[in-house]
């Protein structure tokens, strides 16, 4: 029966998931005979809080879905990932090394599905000069004019004001070498206007000039740049924020093996192309192996050397890292 | 047996006693009020005669069965409430035949009930109409058409006519007692209205403070009530206290009365209605029947007249009509005749 | 006409919702409560346990001051809800019938409206491009648009803007029941509207008010949404840090100790305004 | 006599700000472009359109309606019976399932959706779709339980005592009686239920959020990329279907009444 | 001119006409009972002497001022509810004080109004009571006792004692009316009693259907009814058609009877009084004044006993007490007697 041959992929609901549906489930089943049966997932971490769940009672909302890395993290911790087996999956060879996730025994329990960008920023119409550098966040003349992401596992502003005053992310090594960083940020803090937690809220104020600067996905900037709004998505010097999704499995899926083939599947560097065409997505392959044109490749990604959010620190300080986050914007 | 009889019933509601021990008995096909005071127990009583209350002690029999323990609905009695409690959501008609619907009689026959009972009660015609839109003499007659649709072995009503004003009431009384004498049915209606029990009843039971005073037809309890509390109840009237002299003379304050069935001494309570006592100017003879008094005020009511006379201390009220009215003035002196057969002595409440 | 239930088919009537609540209400808020006694894990999930780790973390002077602020936000919500909800339901049960349908059905519409779109359109009114704001300058009243969210007093005005018809159900029923003849007696003794209002109105509803007080509380404190759409992170609730500790930190434990700990609050705070009521009512 | 002009100056500042929101919410909705600009860029019924021409948003709202429609009954069916048990045995025991069922409403919503995920979890349940109707069920069932108490009050005893006189046992007066008399508090409960489940998005979310996609769920994913119009013309279209039911409600019922006003006129 | 004047008065709502034109002087210091059925607009006249209800046209003076445009709160006119309408979050002795505390009356003073109106309304002791611990009397005494706190220029009482039981109204009644006399304020009292307006009143004024029908003293009202809906509304009656024939006697079916006050010509009713109604054994000589009968049926109602007498053709009603009852019974032939003074000749309604 087909039942046997179908596979509940979780994929972030809404425009992610339609072009899922659209462009890239149908290529699989096209190339498998797997049908797939798209599950919209919420927030990773939201996500992340059902699968664990789901999977202390035995269940899989999802056989296969697309995590984030500090969840991925999380959840090996609490080990709720599948193993994979490299064996099964040839194509992952062509995804760089970074973006393979793996448990503290070296298994493979996460292979990187799509990478996206945080950049700075703006509304062209009302802030004409392009900025260049993350030090635009603390301009004394920004006061009442940024949105930020609310959140410290989303919004990578430790990394990112590490790297640009700093000197680097070594610093979050200790504790109080985070609280440095914090203070620094805080100085930031009158110049928000919007700490926000779903992207909508700030597009809109953005694209209305309301709140004309801040951090945001590269990729959605782009569409509405595209829609001819006055919006522009640029790299600072310093980096872009580089973040990613890995697929994963949940250890309570009865369904390995289509979960194996799935993953493999999406390895492929034509599919990865296929991504970052049709979804906005940049490769976890290097780029030389897609097809992507120049033009294609800037619109997803950027030759600056990106910021690696400090995965680690995020995980193993969780509770310290929320705590203190939450005084620094909530006082 | 043919008849309800009370044996023995009691009824309390926690500590408090609605109902004292009473044992009656109401012959079949007669109309009964239940009169008495507000609080005294009449509508515990006929829901315990309905089953809609269960009785804390005693039995109650009809017709020789012991119907103490059946649940309401196996009783086939008739009942109209105080409030009426035709159901709303019904029409005239769906009201009426409810319990023979309920019952699955079939539709023509009900149909052919709907409308005999309806020319009973004199409301032809009306059986579509919702029952909101009725007056509340309508409302009346079909309740009690819905009452008794089932041809009850009981019709029970409880204060059926309170609701209604004095002309309506009047005349509602009238055809609800032709309406039993048509029909035979015993019929129980509680009411607290003496007037209206008088002129209905064919048995009165008088009720205060959960205890039954007396049982008898109207004019009897009239004229010849069995404690002060039926005499002041039923009407007005003078309670004198009086003792008897050693010769079965009445000796009360002022001078002596007639009466009869006087015992053979001690103190006792005579009452007397005020339109029994005839008031004529001047200071009398004071012969025995007769004592002086004083015109304390006179008031006119259009139909009648009352005049308060001060008899030996004692507040005295007389009544006559307009064309009998003597010709006095408050402070006069007055002569007042207590005439020997409406001298009734009473027993202890 | 009330008895004793007897048979079996008399319990089993009230069988079903008791069976139902049991297992669908007072387990889930049972393992809530069992939750919040679990160790957490860090960095991961959490085990079963007993320890009181989750509820010693909670008693901080941090998490204090946004219980306090999250109880006065509440409780100022409930208090302006119920100011300006009072007088409108009193004129609204004094209409006659057909408008106050009119506005009921329209105040049962905007029930509902979901929460986000609230949000939205208060931030959109409040903004600075789209908003209010640039009305007031076209009249003349301010010199250039000003942004009005996100801030306290946006959160304000969404949350009572949420309850404000609440409210009014809520007042509804009391209000079209009291006795017209007890302000016309008031007049009659020489009370002029306004003050009878004031003084025989009021505080003969006085039991209704507090009641609604507190429906109105316990509602705003559970609002997670409006505080994070239209306010500062320091204007968010008790709500939003348990749903960020459950969702987003993925520490149930905690989560659940701060909610056991939020109902028991507002539990104790209706307990406490429900005794004084009671006393001010054997007086 | 009260000064008028204040009294319109106040009623109408009300109805303003009532209608404020809804005036921004259903003038985003005709955005020409996919954007929630207000006020609107140009004229459009596209995003009405969208609601049933597109799979998601249509099966969102029919999810949305099923599970409304699922819950408010639910809802009802728990609580009739334990309001009728409440008005008539006496049984103090009774009041603490009363209080179980006003219970679900006072709890933070965060919470019930949290016990919600655990429970079904644990029972082996999680994400089948009728888990969420009971859940709204169970979290309303408040609702229904209070219109149904104050129609349960309203109902004159006698008329049950005048039923049972002329022979009708419990079940048929439950049947011919009480059913009738008591429909418009069923209705309006359910109402009131209805609309909120409608609404309601954390515990549809937790409990089976990825499975079946509610309209609130919905509008929060798109909340992610980007606010689109449809939400704005789903939400009209909602407030709409709300005046049509509650109106009707209104039309054939008695609407102040229904919501505890006592009846002034017509009285029997 | 000292009392409260209506000119020309009308009250409609909407299209309806709950008052039509009406003009009445009520003179300064009156106890006045307005007495009518159900729905006349005896309540709708009240409300707009409190102000409480706007005339659509007309003026109302007191003391020869107008005041239809005075704002309820600045009239000073007491009044009691037919409800009573005691503030329930007060005690009794707040209520009492209310008009004068928002008056800003000092507390002592106050205090002195309270022990001042209590002892009026003979309820001492009682000032710290809530007002849901009172009996019904109770609360009617403090309702009056508040009403009276300004020492009002008019004391308004909607049917005050309707939810009264008949004893305790009874005694009510003469409460209220010495009260009144002791204070000598100008009182109007709404009732639908007319048994209530014949005890109390200085001056009845008798409605129906919006219109005023007379103003009188009680007796004149019963005794000399200005027209139909008068004289059956108040006490009950027998109407006799008749008609004057040229030598000014007055024709009825079945004889002639005697009137003062005959117009010239024409056809008149006539109102006979039941009580006034003598009636003999055995059929009669036909003299003008008496006609001949026939016993329909005989109600012995204990203090008095209801003839009812068919006299060509029509049904009569008569009266009589006990003690005066003719020996007779059902089917007899009778004389029927109307004495001169007991006919009174009707104007049109
Ligand atoms: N369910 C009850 N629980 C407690 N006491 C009750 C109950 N029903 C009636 N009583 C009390 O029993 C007494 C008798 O009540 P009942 O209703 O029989 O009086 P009643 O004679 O019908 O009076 P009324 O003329 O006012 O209707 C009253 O004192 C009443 O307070
Ligand atoms: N606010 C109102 N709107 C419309 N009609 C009214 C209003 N108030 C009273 N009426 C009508 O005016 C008429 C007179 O009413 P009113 O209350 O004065 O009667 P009433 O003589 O006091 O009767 P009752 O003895 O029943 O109290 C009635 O027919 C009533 O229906
Ligand atoms: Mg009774
Ligand atoms: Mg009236």
């Amino acid at each position: 029966r087909a039942q046997e041959k179908s596979l509940k992929i979780g994929a972030y609901g809404g425009y992610f998931k339609d072009s899922f549906d659209k462009h890239i489930f149908p290529e699989f089943t096209k190339a498998t005979g797997i049908s797939v049966e798209s599950i919209a997932q919420p927030t990773g971490e939201a996500w992340l809080v059902q699968l664990e769940q789901a999977a202390r009672a035995g269940q899989a909302p999802a056989d296969v879905s697309m995590i984030s890395q500090v969840s991925m993290l999380r959840g090996s911790a609490a080990g709720i990932w599948a193993k994979l087996d490299p064996a099964k999956m040839p194509n992952i060879e062509n995804v760089m090394p970074s973006f393979i996730n793996k448990y503290d025994d070296g298994s493979v329990c996460g292979v990187g599905a799509v990478t996206w960008y945080i950049t700075l920023v703006s509304n062209s119409d009302v802030i004409a000069q392009a900025p260049s550098s993350w030090e635009e966040l603390w301009k004394p003349d920004r006061a009442g004019q940024l949105g930020l992401l609310a959140l410290v596992t989303n919004s990578f502003l430790l990394d990112v004001t590490a790297k640009t005053y700093f000197g680097g992310q070594e610093i979050l090594d200790t504790e109080e070498g985070i609280m440095k960083v914090m203070d620094k940020l805080a100085e930031l803090k009158d110049n928000v206007q919007l700490w926000y937690r779903d992207e909508a809220q700030f597009e809109q104020a953005l694209k209305s000039g309301e709140i004309p600067m801040g951090q945001y996905y590269h990729d959605v900037a782009g569409l509405a740049a595209a829609d001819g709004y006055p919006v522009r998505s640029t790299f600072p010097k310093e980096g872009g924020i580089n973040d990613s999704g890995s697929w994963a499995v949940s250890k309570a899926s009865e369904k390995l093996d289509l979960a194996h083939v799935f993953i493999d599947f999406m390895s492929q560097p034509e599919i990865q192309t296929l991504l970052s065409r049709k979804v906005g997505t940049s490769p976890t392959v290097a780029r030389a192996k897609t097809s992507l044109t120049d033009a294609e490749f800037a619109s997803v990604s950027s030759e600056i050397e990106p910021i690696i959010p400090r995965y680690d620190m995020y995980q193993q300080r969780a509770d310290w890292l929320s705590q203190k986050w939450t005084e620094l914007i909530v006082s | 047996m043919s008849g309800l009889v009370f044996e023995s019933i009691v009824k309390k509601f926690g500590e408090f006693t609605a109902v004292h021990e009473t044992s009656l008995t109401i012959p079949q096909g007669k109309f009964v009020c239940l009169l008495g005071p507000s609080g005294c127990g009449k509508t515990t009583l006929l829901r315990m005669i309905a089953g809609l209350e269960a009785a804390t002690a005693g039995r109650i029999l009809l017709d020789g069965d012991d119907v103490t323990r059946i649940p309401t609905h196996k009783r086939d009695f008739g009942m109209v409430f105080q409030n009426l409690a035709l159901f709303p959501h019904l029409t005239v008609g769906e009201n009426i035949v409810y319990p023979l619907r309920i019952r699955g009689v079939s539709k023509a026959d009900c149909l052919a009930a709907v409308k005999r009972l309806l020319d009973l009660v004199q409301l032809p015609d009306m059986a579509g109409r919702p029952v909101s839109k009725l007056s509340g003499g309508q409302k009346q007659r079909v309740a009690i058409a819905r009452a008794l649709a089932l041809e009850p072995k009981l019709f029970l009503l409880d204060e059926p006519l309170s609701a209604l004003d004095a002309k309506l009431r009047e005349s509602m009384q009238i055809e609800l007692k032709q309406l039993q004498q048509k029909l035979g049915i015993t019929t129980i209606v509680v009411t607290h209205d003496q007037r209206e029990a008088m002129t209905m009843a064919d048995l009165v039971v008088v009720m205060s403070q959960g205890k039954v005073h007396q049982v008898a037809p109207p004019v009897e309890i009239y004229r010849k009530p069995k404690d002060a509390f039926v005499a002041d109840f039923i009407g007005s009237t003078n309670l004198i206290s009086g003792r008897i002299s050693g010769s079965g003379k009445l000796a009360v304050a002022g001078g002596t009365l007639l009466a009869d069935d006087l015992p053979a001494t001690g103190d006792v309570t005579v009452s007397v209605r005020p339109e029994n006592i005839r008031v004529t100017a001047g200071s009398g003879d004071n012969t025995p029947g007769c004592l002086a008094g004083e015109v304390s005020y006179i008031r006119d009511l259009g139909a009648s007249i009352e005049m308060y006379l001060s008899v030996a201390g004692q507040q005295i009220t007389a009544i006559t009509t307009p064309s009998d009215r003597p010709d006095i003035a408050a402070g006069d002196a007055v002569s007042v005749h207590f005439p020997k057969d409406a001298c009734v002595v009473l027993g202890d409440a | 006409m009330k008895i004793k239930p007897r048979t079996f088919s008399d319990y089993a009537s009230i069988g079903f919702p008791a069976g139902m609540l049991m297992v669908f209400f007072v387990i889930p808020f049972g393992i809530m409560i069992a939750v919040s006694f679990f160790q957490r894990v860090q960095g991961a999930f959490y085990e079963p346990a007993f320890v009181f780790d989750n509820y010693a973390r909670f008693l901080t002077s941090f998490f204090g001051g946004i219980l306090g602020f999250s109880i006065g936000l509440a409780a100022l919500v409930a208090v302006v809800s119920v100011l300006l909800a009072f007088p409108f339901t009193y004129i609204l049960t004094r209409m006659a019938r057909r408008t106050q349908v009119v506005w009921l059905v329209f105040l049962l519409s905007v029930l509902s409206l979901s929460e986000v779109l609230i949000g939205f359109g208060w931030s959109t009114l409040l903004s600075r491009t789209a908003g209010i704001s640039n009305l007031l300058v076209a009249v003349g009243i301010l010199d250039k648009p000003m942004s009005l969210s996100p801030s306290f007093g946006a959160v304000m005005t969404g949350m009572v803007y949420q309850t404000f018809p609440y409210t009014v159900l809520v007042l509804f029923p009391a209000l079209s029941r009291l006795d017209p003849s007890l302000v016309e007696v008031a007049r009659t003794l020489g009370s002029g509207p306004v003050r009878s209002f004031l003084n025989v109105v009021v505080p003969a509803l006085r039991n209704s008010i507090v009641s609604t007080l507190i429906m109105v509380f316990v509602f705003a404190l559970g609002c997670y949404l409006l505080p994070q759409l239209l306010g500062k992170p320091s204007h968010w609730t008790l709500s939003v840090l348990i749903t960020d500790q459950a969702i987003y930190q993925s520490n149930m434990p905690f989560a659940a100790a701060m909610a056991v700990f939020l109902v028991l609050v507002s539990l104790s705070l209706v307990a406490i305004s429900l005794l004084y009521g009671k006393k001010e009512n054997a007086a | 006599m009260i000064n008028t002009f204040i009294l319109r100056l106040f009623l109408g500042t009300i109805a303003l700000f009532m209608a404020a929101p809804l005036a921004v919410v259903a003038g985003v909705s005709f955005n020409e472009r996919k954007s929630l600009s207000f006020p609107p860029e140009g004229f459009s019924l596209d995003w009405y359109a969208q609601i049933f021409t597109e799979d998601s948003w249509r099966s969102a709202l029919f999810n949305s309606v099923g599970v409304a429609v699922g819950a408010s009954s639910l809802a009802v069916v728990v609580a009739f019976p334990l309001a009728w048990f409440l008005w008539r045995f006496h049984a103090p025991w009774a009041r603490i399932v009363q209080v179980l069922g006003l219970a679900p409403f006072i709890l933070p919503p965060v919470i019930t959706a949290l016990g919600f995920l655990s429970f079904w979890t644990t029972a082996g349940a999680y994400g089948q779709a009728w888990t969420v109707v009971i859940s709204h069920g169970i979290f309303f069932v408040t609702l229904p339980l209070v219109t149904l108490t104050l129609g349960f009050e309203a109902v004159d005893d006698s008329l049950v005592e005048a039923a049972a006189t002329m022979g009708a046992d419990d079940r048929t007066i439950l049947r011919t009686i009480i059913l009738p008399l008591i429909l418009p508090y069923i209705i309006s409960g359910m109402a009131f239920a209805f609309v909120l489940s409608l609404n309601e998005y954390i515990v549809a979310y937790m409990a089976v959020g990825f499975t079946v996609e509610t309209l609130p769920i919905k509008i929060f994913n798109s909340l992610r990329y980007g606010y689109t119009p449809t939400m704005a013309s789903v939400t009209v279209l909602f407030v709409a279907i709300a005046v049509v039911v509650f109106g009707l409600i209104a039309r054939f019922g008695d609407l102040p009444r229904l919501l505890g006003a006592w009846r002034h006129d017509d009285d029997s």
